[in-house]
Order: structure tokens, then sequence, then C-alpha cells
């Protein structure tokens, strides 16, 4: 009996895990949705964007350690920003000399790209060395709520849930109701067109990468309180979070969100019942397989072509 | 079966049912029907959006049919790959002259002889004489029999037309669907064009969509007009251009 | 054919080789110390007069760089204090570090290099297995010398490669004893990173479990090395309630594993957790707050209260900055230059079959662990403890075992 | 012109050629001491990798980032077949499982997984090299091109796949050796592949498989097929309504280019003397990929000198500033893509060669287009690789 109302608790825990990976991969897909599915640029950098907002992160929570260790608790909301602002400001840079050469060349875009995520890996290491760091985040973000006494809700993962909800609510505002989303959405549509009734494609595609590196690094940032940072630590994302967008549908960030659902799920259950790589194959296989059957993903309009 | 293609030839080469596709609802061609005779030049024309082109996609199979079938010679085309369709014997010829610029006239000719298309026949294929043969003469068809060494890329517009043309003559086929043959050709361009199309239109079907009347009026045995993805009028150059919905159609807006 | 003995053919008369040796092992045995310096050079190996060449081999990039900097400093600080007082048979050590770059074959082929290339008379290297799996044809095909830091899965012993880390056995046994005595642990969760050294591991402690403690193993888990998200785990681990979750996880998941573990409320006083694989370096990158009151397997804490270590931990923090930590492996890769001069000393010759056929009773007094002894299968005997972690990212010793004597090839257990 | 100059590539294409047959059947094995030469010839194995990616990358626009994949298949294959042979009872008899793989005994397998079982045939394994690879590269690449799917999704797809195979192999190590792979291979069919000898011979099979590789290379090229190729690149719809099937052409080189990786896996576990999962994954096949565009995308010989070039200067660079390493390789690697499509073989081709013929006071062999001789057009539109890869799936 015990044993059944425990079982009972794990499955609320097990669902409520199934979605914290859910947003984990969704915060690090949408970045991507919008460099990827907008603009169609494969940006295989896009997990050191990552690192760069967990590293911002990491810089200010020692600074405040030691300098206004009375900013503890509510430092973090500052690294949020900060990595975002970071992140995005190199995302910007990089556009300008690098993607912008590009755009009529995809491919050569995801080599560049790739070769640029080893650059700044070692530069990681150069600078903060190749032994992982641990920013702490603050108190409050540590440990569960406990809802019942077996069933208990770690913090950092509603925290994520939290953010997570909030950039894609903004994102879908930015993309869908703002005069910015329009010329971005025009922009793809049509670059010639675009340019032709006034749109700046070139700021609008330089905003939008920013924009979508700033994504990245406020995920980056969300991390620390669930992992690790290093060097690599984004390196390690980049495969799933591609898969992902694929998944769902370059051009469509309802697809991300649907197809970031459906794996996490996936993944979250299948460990529960066998090993942990055992489970990993078993879901990118499952994705790769439906691929196979459904190259255009999930979710993708039929166009007149 | 309407009247205007019905009974000089009791079996038609290509016969259109019914044919309907619609992209997210919004339907491009719409209950279409349409029957094309052997020896035929049939011209179609309507304002854009009309679904001209669409009507192309539909019989090469670029785009897949929502309803509706594609006769050719009894042949179902609707669920024939391209690949098939072609070697069926229908060729396509693109709004945008479309060729291949890195190699020169012979070989873009070459390709579309019908030997060698597959794998391994490709990789084996050898340069025979009748090849060569086939090629010079399509080429003479063309007025490009000087210029078998050029490189592609380098032809003016009119004549990368006549290409592209001659791509399709290589294949032989028995349907010729032509998108806007003439678009960016001189006048006495068009007038070697539509004196070409009259040609090879002998033992074949000719499909054209064309916008100058002009060049229309000089080729066509028989009109279509299309107009929001359905047939509006059909009959002969002067009996569609004095029917009021056509004019309707071309002036309201 | 063994390149060095080729050599040394080639260069000297074989009578005179045969006897130098001879006289050399007798030398050794008598005198120690005092054996004929000359016959030291007779080996065809990188040694002058006044020199002798080793080499370093581990990883200074890539994503082993992390695990492997403490050992490399380890080697050099040994090697600078060797130097500082006299050398090896009155010949200074010249070092050669080559980087493996975590990548396999670049080890191999940097092992061969120096073997070959160098002359080198010993190698002190490697942290992971699929490191030392890769380089270890290339030593027993030129007949190098090997000295290796890590702790590591056992099922292993070769005449050229002397193990100074713990081999599974000596880790896992004494620890789970402990554990099982002072808590009463009955039921036990395994969780590992995917590769050989968690997984045989795991299968000692499970046939430990099993067989000598009569306890359960009530679940076994393996993860991605790199994997970061544990809630499933952490969920299951919620519902068998074990005793105690015994782990070895390694690299990035490590810091996951523990923060997410404190996330869920899975903290010392609900639940007990003995690791194998987090020392002083992974608690940098952990945060000893994360992991507080979990209990670490070693045989060495940089906490160890004796005069060797506090000699050991002042010298390497003068060396490399007070903020400076010392794990296990670090330890482990600081014994082997003094290990091997010993051994040098005691054979009186380079020669690599001397120092091999010398090495076996080698004893290290001054050892920051204590004492070690060089057992017959190149594995040291050494003793392990139990560490609780602290706050401050240190480890507060709780248990210490008797001198352990090291059986890579443990019957029953495999 | 005449068959054997069709297929070299006119001329310039039969003098290459020797250089590069010259380069590593004498110069090298002349030159350099038994272990430098046992690193070229490890350079060599990732060559076939390259040269395969010419082919699918370079003209047929495929840019595949799971060679690896192939590489590791082949590699694993041998490997399998060696360390069945290392594993005879007697030199296995401390096992508890005498006369199988030291790794399936730490694992407590007590009899050969059937999977092995076959690799007890050499003839089995030589088959088993090139077909693994090749019917896996048929099932992905029919599945893919059937449906069209675009150059970029087709590339993370072969990504992801890289992924898949290595933590797989890593998760399964009770018959694949984990982590560690496949290690201490020692003799085949009793010959000890460690001695100087054994490698210098594995050196010289090793090249002339290669130069065979490139012979094949070239013959597709020259043939239609390379010039479909070619055309497919360029106008993909067009040669479809020419009444090609377009797909099987694509999954054709891609088969190709996966033979190649294989062979030189399988030539990387004979002279190496072991494979491990580090070769399968994300970044070594993307570290092939760089060889390819190092060398030159289009130029078959290109690939070898890139692969050789980058190789060694990974060596160099990583004995002599470990720290500087990766900023080169990605820098060396951002430029190329940027500012040298074509790589060196691009290079060659605008400079190299005006530059030779105004020693030789001859005319410049001028840049039309010849089918033999498609590196040289190429040349003068840089980026036709992949000037028409197009994101979503073409309807």
């Amino acid at each position: 009996m015990q044993w059944l109302s425990d079982f009972g608790a794990i499955a609320a825990m097990q669902g409520f895990n199934g979605l914290s990976v859910f947003c984990v991969l969704l915060l690090m897909a949408l970045g991507l949705a919008i460099i990827f599915g907008q603009m169609g640029v494969i940006n295989m950098a896009h997990g050191e964007f990552l690192t760069i907002g967990a590293y911002t992160t990491y810089v200010l929570s020692t600074l405040v350690q030691n300098y206004m260790p009375s900013m503890q608790p509510y430092y973090f909301f500052f690294a949020i920003a900060l990595s975002f602002v970071v992140a995005g400001a190199i995302g910007w840079a990089v556009e300008r000399v690098m993607i912008s050469r590009l755009y009529h060349r995809p491919l050569d875009t995801l080599l560049a790209t790739w070769g640029l995520s080893l650059v700044m890996q070692q530069a990681f290491r150069s600078i903060f060395g190749a032994r992982e760091v641990s920013a702490n985040p603050p108190e409050w973000l540590m440990g569960a709520v406990s809802l019942t006494d077996a069933i208990e809700i770690p913090k950092n993962g509603l925290f994520v849930m939290a953010l997570t909800v909030l950039m894609t609510g903004g994102i879908f505002l930015m993309l869908y109701r703002t005069r910015w989303g329009l010329q971005v959405r025009a922009t793809v549509q049509n670059r010639v067109m675009s340019r032709a009734v006034g749109i700046n494609t070139r700021q609008v595609d330089r905003m939008t990468f920013a924009l979508g590196c700033g994504v990245a690094g406020v995920a980056g940032a969300a991390f620390t309180t669930i992992g690790s940072t290093g060097p690599t630590a984004g390196s390690l994302y980049i495969v799933d979070t591609f898969l992902t967008v694929v998944f769902g549908g370059a051009q469509s960030l309802l697809g991300t969100i649907a197809s970031a659902f459906a794996i996490a799920q996936t993944q979250s259950v299948s460990e529960f019942f066998m090993s942990g790589s055992m489970a990993k194959v078993l879901t990118l296989s499952t994705v790769i397989l439906i691929l196979l059957m459904r190259p255009q993903g999930l979710f993708s309009s039929k166009i007149r072509k | 079966m309407t009247t205007a293609s019905g009974f000089q030839m009791p079996k038609p080469v290509l016969a259109v049912e019914g044919l309907t596709v619609s992209f997210d609802g919004f339907k491009a061609v719409d209950d279409l029907n349409l029957y094309i005779d052997r020896n035929e030049v049939r011209v179609v024309i309507g304002p854009n959006g009309a679904g001209k082109t669409t009507v192309l996609d539909l019989i090469c199979g670029k785009t897949r049919a929502t309803g509706g079938s594609i006769q050719f010679n009894n042949r179902e085309l609707t669920r024939m790959n391209e690949y098939d369709i072609v070697r069926a014997g229908v060729g396509r010829k693109f709004q945008t002259p479309s060729i291949y610029d890195n190699l020169s006239v012979f070989e873009n000719l070459e390709m579309s002889f019908p030997k060698g298309r597959t794998v391994f026949g490709a990789l084996f294929f050898k340069r025979s004489q009748q090849v060569v043969d086939r090629v010079n003469e399509v080429a003479a068809d063309i007025f490009l029999a000087d210029l078998l060494q050029q490189q592609a890329g380098l032809l003016s517009h009119g004549q990368k037309q006549w290409l592209e043309i001659g791509m399709l003559l290589m294949q032989d086929p028995e349907l010729l669907m032509l998108d806007e043959p003439v678009a960016g050709m001189s006048v006495s361009e068009r007038a070697q064009t539509a004196d070409l199309l009259n040609r090879i239109s002998q033992g074949r079907s000719v499909l054209v969509i064309e916008h100058d009347m002009e060049f229309v009026k000089s080729i066509a045995h028989k009109v279509t007009v299309l107009h929001q993805g359905k047939v509006l009028a059909e009959g002969s150059m002067e009996s569609v251009q004095k029917n009021p919905k056509v004019i309707e159609v071309y002036l309201g807006h | 054919m063994d390149s060095s003995q080729t050599i040394a053919k080639r260069f000297l008369p074989r009578r005179l080789t045969l006897g130098a040796a001879a006289l050399s092992l007798i030398a050794a045995s008598v005198f120690g110390q005092m054996a004929v310096a000359d016959d030291a050079n007779s080996t065809g190996l990188a040694v002058t007069p006044t020199e002798v060449t080793v080499g370093q081999l581990h990883s200074a990039t890539g994503t082993m760089a992390i695990s492997e900097t403490g050992s490399i400093q380890a080697e050099r600080l040994a090697i600078d204090q060797i130097n500082a007082s006299g050398g090896i048979l009155g010949r200074q050590i010249k070092v050669i570090q080559e980087d493996g770059a975590s990548d396999w074959p670049t080890f191999a082929e940097k092992a061969k290099k120096l073997l070959v290339g160098d002359k080198v008379a010993a190698v002190f290297g490697c942290w992971t297995s699929a490191s030392r799996k890769a380089v270890l044809p290339v030593f027993e095909k030129e007949n190098g010398l090997l000295y290796y830091p890590t702790f590591y899965e056992g099922l292993e012993q070769s005449k050229n490669v002397i193990y100074t880390g713990q081999e599974a056995t000596q880790q896992i046994l004494a620890s789970l004893d402990w554990i099982a005595k002072e808590k009463g642990a009955k039921t036990f969760y395994l969780i590992g990173s995917d590769y050989i050294w968690p997984r045989t591991s795991m299968k000692i402690a499970r046939k430990h479990i099993e067989n000598v403690l009569h306890g359960t193993v009530v679940g076994e888990d393996y993860y991605p090395l790199g994997n970061t998200q544990f809630g499933s785990l952490i969920n299951k681990v919620k519902l068998k309630k074990p005793d105690v979750v015994f782990a070895a996880v390694v690299g990035g998941s490590n810091v996951a594993f523990y923060k997410q573990l404190k996330a869920a409320g899975v903290t010392a006083a609900k639940q007990n957790l003995l690791t194998l694989s987090v020392t002083e370096d992974e608690l940098l990158g952990i945060g000893g707050e994360n992991m507080e009151g979990f209990y670490a397997s070693m045989k060495y804490f940089q906490s160890l209260d004796n005069p060797n270590n506090k000699a050991f931990v002042e010298a390497f923090k003068a060396k490399y900055g007070k903020d400076a930590v010392m794990g296990d492996v670090t330890q482990a890769a600081y014994l082997g230059p003094w290990l091997w001069k010993a051994a040098v000393e005691k054979a009186g010759s380079f020669d690599v079959d001397k120092v091999v056929a010398a090495s076996p009773g080698i004893e290290l007094k001054n050892a920051p662990e204590g004492y070690v002894k060089v057992h017959e299968n190149h594995h040291l005997w050494s003793k392990t403890r139990i560490g609780e972690v602290q706050a401050n990212g240190q480890f507060k010793v709780i248990y210490e075992s008797d001198l352990i004597e090291p059986n890579p090839f443990p019957k029953g257990y495999q | 012109m005449n068959a054997l100059d069709k297929l070299m590539g006119g001329r310039q294409g039969v003098i290459g050629l020797l250089i590069l047959a010259g380069l590593i059947l004498v110069v090298f094995p002349l030159t350099l001491d038994a272990f430098r030469l046992n690193m070229v010839g490890k350079y060599l194995t990732y060559a076939f990798v390259a040269v395969g990616l010419v082919l699918c990358w370079g003209y047929g626009g495929i840019l595949s980032l799971g060679q690896g994949v192939f590489f590791g298949l082949g590699g694993y294959c041998m490997a399998m077949f060696l360390k069945l042979e290392a594993s005879d009872p007697e030199s296995t008899k401390i096992q508890s499982t005498p006369g199988i793989p030291d790794f399936m005994d730490w694992n407590q397998i007590t009899e050969l997984p059937t999977l092995w079982v076959p690799f007890h045939s050499f003839s089995f394994t030589l088959v088993a090299v090139i077909a693994v690879p090749v019917i896996l590269a048929l099932v992905i690449g029919a599945a893919l091109f059937k449906r069209r799917v675009g150059d970029v999704y087709f590339s993370i797809v072969t990504q992801a796949i890289a992924l898949i195979l290595t933590v797989l192999i890593i998760g399964q190590q009770g018959l694949t050796g984990g982590v560690n792979g496949i290690t201490d291979l020692k003799t085949l069919l009793g010959w000890d592949i460690r001695g100087d000898g054994a490698k210098l011979a594995l050196y010289f099979i090793n090249a002339v498989l290669l130069l065979g590789c490139i012979l094949i290379g070239k013959f597709i090229l020259a043939s239609k097929l390379g010039r479909l190729l070619m055309a497919m690149r360029d106008k993909e719809e067009r040669v479809r309504f020419s009444g090609y099937d377009v797909a099987s052409f694509k999954v054709f080189v891609y088969c190709v280019a996966a033979g190649f990786s294989a062979i030189g896996g399988a030539m990387f576990a004979l002279q190496v003397g072991f494979m491990s999962p580090s070769f399968v994954g994300i970044v070594p096949s993307i570290e092939m990929v760089i060889f390819a565009a190092v060398g030159g995308r289009m130029s078959l010989l290109g690939a070898v000198y890139g692969s050789l070039l980058v190789n060694y200067g990974k060596t160099y660079f990583s004995e002599s500033f470990p720290e500087l390493w990766l900023y080169l390789m990605g820098g060396l690697f951002i430029a190329v893509v940027m500012y040298f499509p074509n790589g060196l073989a691009g290079l060659w081709e605008s400079h190299g060669r005006k530059w030779l013929a105004g020693l030789k006071r001859e005319p410049v062999p001028t840049v039309v287009h010849t089918p033999a001789k498609p590196a040289v057009v190429t040349a003068a539109k840089p980026d036709s690789a992949s000037v028409n890869s197009s994101l979503e799936i073409q309807p």
C-alpha cells in the first residue's frame, strides 16, 4: 500500500522531471529556432554562446561573493540579463564579420561556425582554465518544495520552467506581434522583396542573429543551476538542440516546442525503465527514424513553389 | 467532354479531368478539364496567378494533385514520379531558361539524350556516333549548330531558351510543355521560335503558356483561358478574344 | 626485438654487458646506492653522465586536460625535488613533456616518439584507461617503463607498467565493508558513467555486496559521459530508497549529478552516498556545499594529517599557488618519480629490465599518503580512507583501513 | 582525347597524379624514419575519407558530417578479425574464459557473441569491411534523398547518426570494448603487424589502395555520371525533368564515399593497431571534412594533400604549442571556408599554374571547361558547391 502511494508520488515527480527536461531542451532550442529556423543559418557555435552565458553568470557570482555578499540572493536575475547582453553582443559581432558573408552558402556557414566553436572553446580554456567551475546559485534556488512528504519538486527546475515560459512567450510576441517580427518573417520569405519595400534586411539579420545568441546566453545562465560549466559544456548540447529544431520542422516555432516536448518525454520515460545510455540511443534513433519517414519534420506548411 | 476538343480525334494524347490542387486550403487549380490531341499546339493564357504554371507542374509531377486524374496515352500520371513521366514522353521547359551553365552546348544536349539514365548506365555511357548525329540534328533545329562548343552560360537569353527547347527535343517527347518560351526574346527571335514550334509540333502535341498575344496568334491551334484555377474559355483565338468573360477578366483589373 | 637491448649489444661486447649486469645486481643488493655509475649508462637510453631524460605524457589540451593537469604538476614537483636533492645516480632528470590531447591514438603516437625517438628512461603519464590501453602495446614492444597514476578497474598487469593508483578492489571492498558496518547498509544503488572503469567497479561491488555482505543491489544505472540530466535517476533512487547510493560518475556529469541531487532534496541528511570518483579536484567544480556530508573512498585526501603530507601540500602550494588542490590521483602521480628513483638506485642502473626487476618490494616511507610498497604485481600496497565532504571543498578523513594488498585479478569478482 | 587522358583529366591530371604517387611511394619512404612514416601512413588513412568527401560533398553537394561512422565501421570490422586472432586460448589463458577477447572476459561474457563469430574468417572480414558501411550508406541515402531532404538536414541527420553510433559502441562494451575500443592487435594471419618491416609493407599497401581510390574517383568524375553530378548541383530540377532519378545518383556517390572511408578505417586499424569510438564521433567526422576543405573540396588530389598538411600541422603544433593548436585549427578552418572555398587546389589553379606557365613560358591553360577537368571549371565558380543548396525540402 505504502509502495503504491510512493509510486504515485514518483509518477508525479517523473512527470515533472519530463517537463523540466523539456524546458531545458526548449530553452536551448529557442535560440536556434530563431537563427536556424528563421534565418536558415546553421550556427554550430550555438553551444558556445550558451557557455558564454554560463561563464558570465559564474564571473558575476564570484564577484558578488567577494565584494557584495549581501547581493547574493538577487544577483541571479542580473546575471541572466547580463548573459543575454554579452552573448547577444558577441553574436552581433560574429554576424557582422562572418555570417553576413556566408548567407548564400548555408553548408559553409555550418563549417565556418564549427571552426568558430573550436576557437571559442580554446578561448574559454585559456581564460577560465580547463577545470569545471561552479557558479553557486542563490540559496533560494536550492532544495525542493515538498508538496507532500513524498512529492518534492526541485526549485531550480521550477525556476528554469518559469524562465522558459517567459522566454518562449516573449519570442512569440516579438515574432508575431511586433513590427520587427514582421520584418524578420518578411525577410525570411523573400529577401529581395523585403529590401524593395524598404526593410533594412542587413539590420534585421544582425538583430535576429544577436537575439538568437542572446537567448542561448540566457539558457547558459539558467543551466548553471542544474549543470556544469566547462569549456566544452555547450558542445554537449549542440546535436540534441539541432535535432529538436529539425524534428519540429525548422520554420515553425510551434513545431520546435512540440518536438522538444516529444523528445524530452521519450528520454525521461525511457530513462526510467532502462540505462541512461540506452535511453539516449533509443530517443535519438526514434527521432532519426521519424525524420527518415517525414524529413520535413513534425510541423511544416505545404508551400507553393 | 467539351465539344471544342471533342470529335476531331476520339482519343486525345492528354486527358486532364477534374484536376484539383490546394495549398493550405487555397485552390490553385480547381476541377480542371483539359484535352490535347496529337499534332496540336495548345496555348494556355490567363492573368497572373490563374494557375497556368501549376497545371504544368501537376502534369509533369513537380506538384502532386489533391484530386482528379491526368491520362497520358492511357497512363495515369498523377501517381508516377517525375523521371518516369519524362520517360513516358512528357517534356517540360521551365519559365526561366534552365540549362547547365558550366557545360558546353553540346554537353547540355547530350545530357538529355535518352541513354545512360541509370547510375551504371551513366557510369559507362559512351559518346557514340548516334549521339553525335542526334545532337547535331537538334542543334540545327534550334539555330545553335555552330555554337556547339560554346559554354552554355555565355549564350544570349534567347539562345538559352532555344537550348532548353533543344534539350527537350533530344528526348523526343510526345507531349512538349513550354512555359513562356519567348520571354526576353527579340522580335526576330520570336518569329524564329514560332517557326520552330510549328515545325516540331509535327507528330507530337505541344502545350504552351504565353502572354505575348501576337506570338500566341502565330502558333496557337486552340487557346485555353485559365482564371482562378478554372477554365474560363476555350476555343480558337478569335472566339476567345471575343468572349466577354475573358475581356472582363483581362481588362477588369 | 627489444630495442634497448639491441642497442646495448651493438655498442658493447655481449660478455661485458652480462658481466656489468651481474655486477650491478650484486652491487645493488649489497651496496644499494653505491652501484657502479658507468654501468647505468650502458642501456641505450638517453642517459649521459650528468643527465637522464624521462617523458611526461598527459593531456594538456582537450576534454581530459581538466583531470590531468594535477598529475602533470605533481610529477613535475617530484622531479624538481629529486633534482634539488642531487638527482638519481648523480644525474639530473630532464623532462620531455608530450601532449596526448585527450586523443587515444595521439597518446600511442607520442608514447612511441618518447620511447623510440627520445629514448627516455621512464614515462610518467596517462590518466584514462583508454589512453593506457592505447599506449600499453607500445610500451611492451619498445620495452619502456610507464608509471600510471590513476585509480582504475584493474584486470591488467604489465611488466612495463607500475600502477601507483589503487586498483578497483582496493578502493571498493574496504569502503563497502565500512559503510555496511558503520551504517548497517543492506541495500545499494549503483550509478556510474558509461565506460569500463565504472562498469567494472560496479561489477566488483555487486559481487561483494551480494556474496560477502549479503546485501542487495536495488538498482544499477549507467549514463553517457557528459550527460547532464539525472532527474529520472534521482526519482528512481527516491523510489527504491537504498541505504547507500554507490556512485562512480565522472567529468561534467559529476557537477550536474550532485547539483541535481541537492536540488531534489537528496542530501546527506536523508541519504547515504559513497562515491569512488570525487576527489578535491572534482569538488572544485561541484562545490563542496552541493555534496556536504557525502562520503568518498580514496587512498589519499589533501587533509590527511601526517608530516609527509604537510610537507607535500606545502611544497605543492608553494609551487602552484595557495588555491591549488591535491586529489588522490595528484598524490599518486607524485609517487611515480620517487618510486622510479628508489628502483633505479636499487638496481644501480636505468636499464628498464633491471629497474623493473628491482621494483617489487620498493618502499616509500616519505609518501604523502603515508607508507606504500610495490607489490610483485606492480601495484601498490596502500590504505583506503573514507572522507566526508566538507562545505569548504575539503574532506574530513573519518576512516582508515589497514594496508591492503593489490589484487588486479580478483578471483570470484570477475 | 584518348581513354587514358580522359580518365586522368588531361596531361595536367596525369602529371598531378604522378607527382602524388612519387611523393607517397618514393619520397616519404626514403626520407622518413619508420616512426614518422607510420604517422604519414595514419594520415593517409584519413585521406581516404577526404577523397570520398570530394566526391559526395564537392561534386555531389552532399555534406556528410558522419563519415566517421563509415571509417569506424570499416575499422571495427578489421579490428574484430585481428582481435580474434590476438585472443587465441594460449595468449589469453589467464582469463576466466580463454579464447575470447579480453574485454569480453572482463564483462563476464563466457562465449563469443554470434556477431563476432563470422569474423574468424578473413575473407568474410574483407567483404564486411566494405559491405557493412556501404549498406548502411545505402539505407540512409535512399531514405533521405528519395525524400529530397535539403542538404543541411542531411548534414544534421548524419551528425546525429554519428552520435548514436558512438553512444551505442560505448554502451555495449561487452561487445565492442567500450570507450577503450578494441586494442592490442598483434598479427594478421600470423604476420606480426607491429614490426617496422610490417609497418612499411602496410604503408605501401595503404598508399596503393589510396591511389586506386583516387583513380576510381577520377573515372567517376570523367564519366557522364560526373557531369550529371555537376549538372545536378547546378540545376537539379532540370536534370530530374530530363528523365533522371536524381536521388539514385546522390545515393551512389554517398555509397562510394562510404566505401572509401571504410577502406581507410580498415587500414587505420592495421597500421595503428587499435580502433576506438573516438574515430566514429562528431568531432573526428567534422575534422575529416576540414581535410577535404583545406585540400580543396573539388580536387581528389587536393584532399590527400589536405589530410597530410592538416594532420602534420596538428602533430607539429600540439607538440610545440599545445595551447595554440585549437586556435590555429579553428582559424584555418574559418579562413579556408570563407576566403578559399576551393582550398589549396583552388589556389593552385588560380596562382600556381600561371606561375608555372610563366616559368615554362607556355600559354596558361585557360579555365574553360572540359568534362574531364571539373576542378578547373569550378575554380572559376568558387561556391557553386552550395549556391543552390536550399534549406527546406523541395516539394
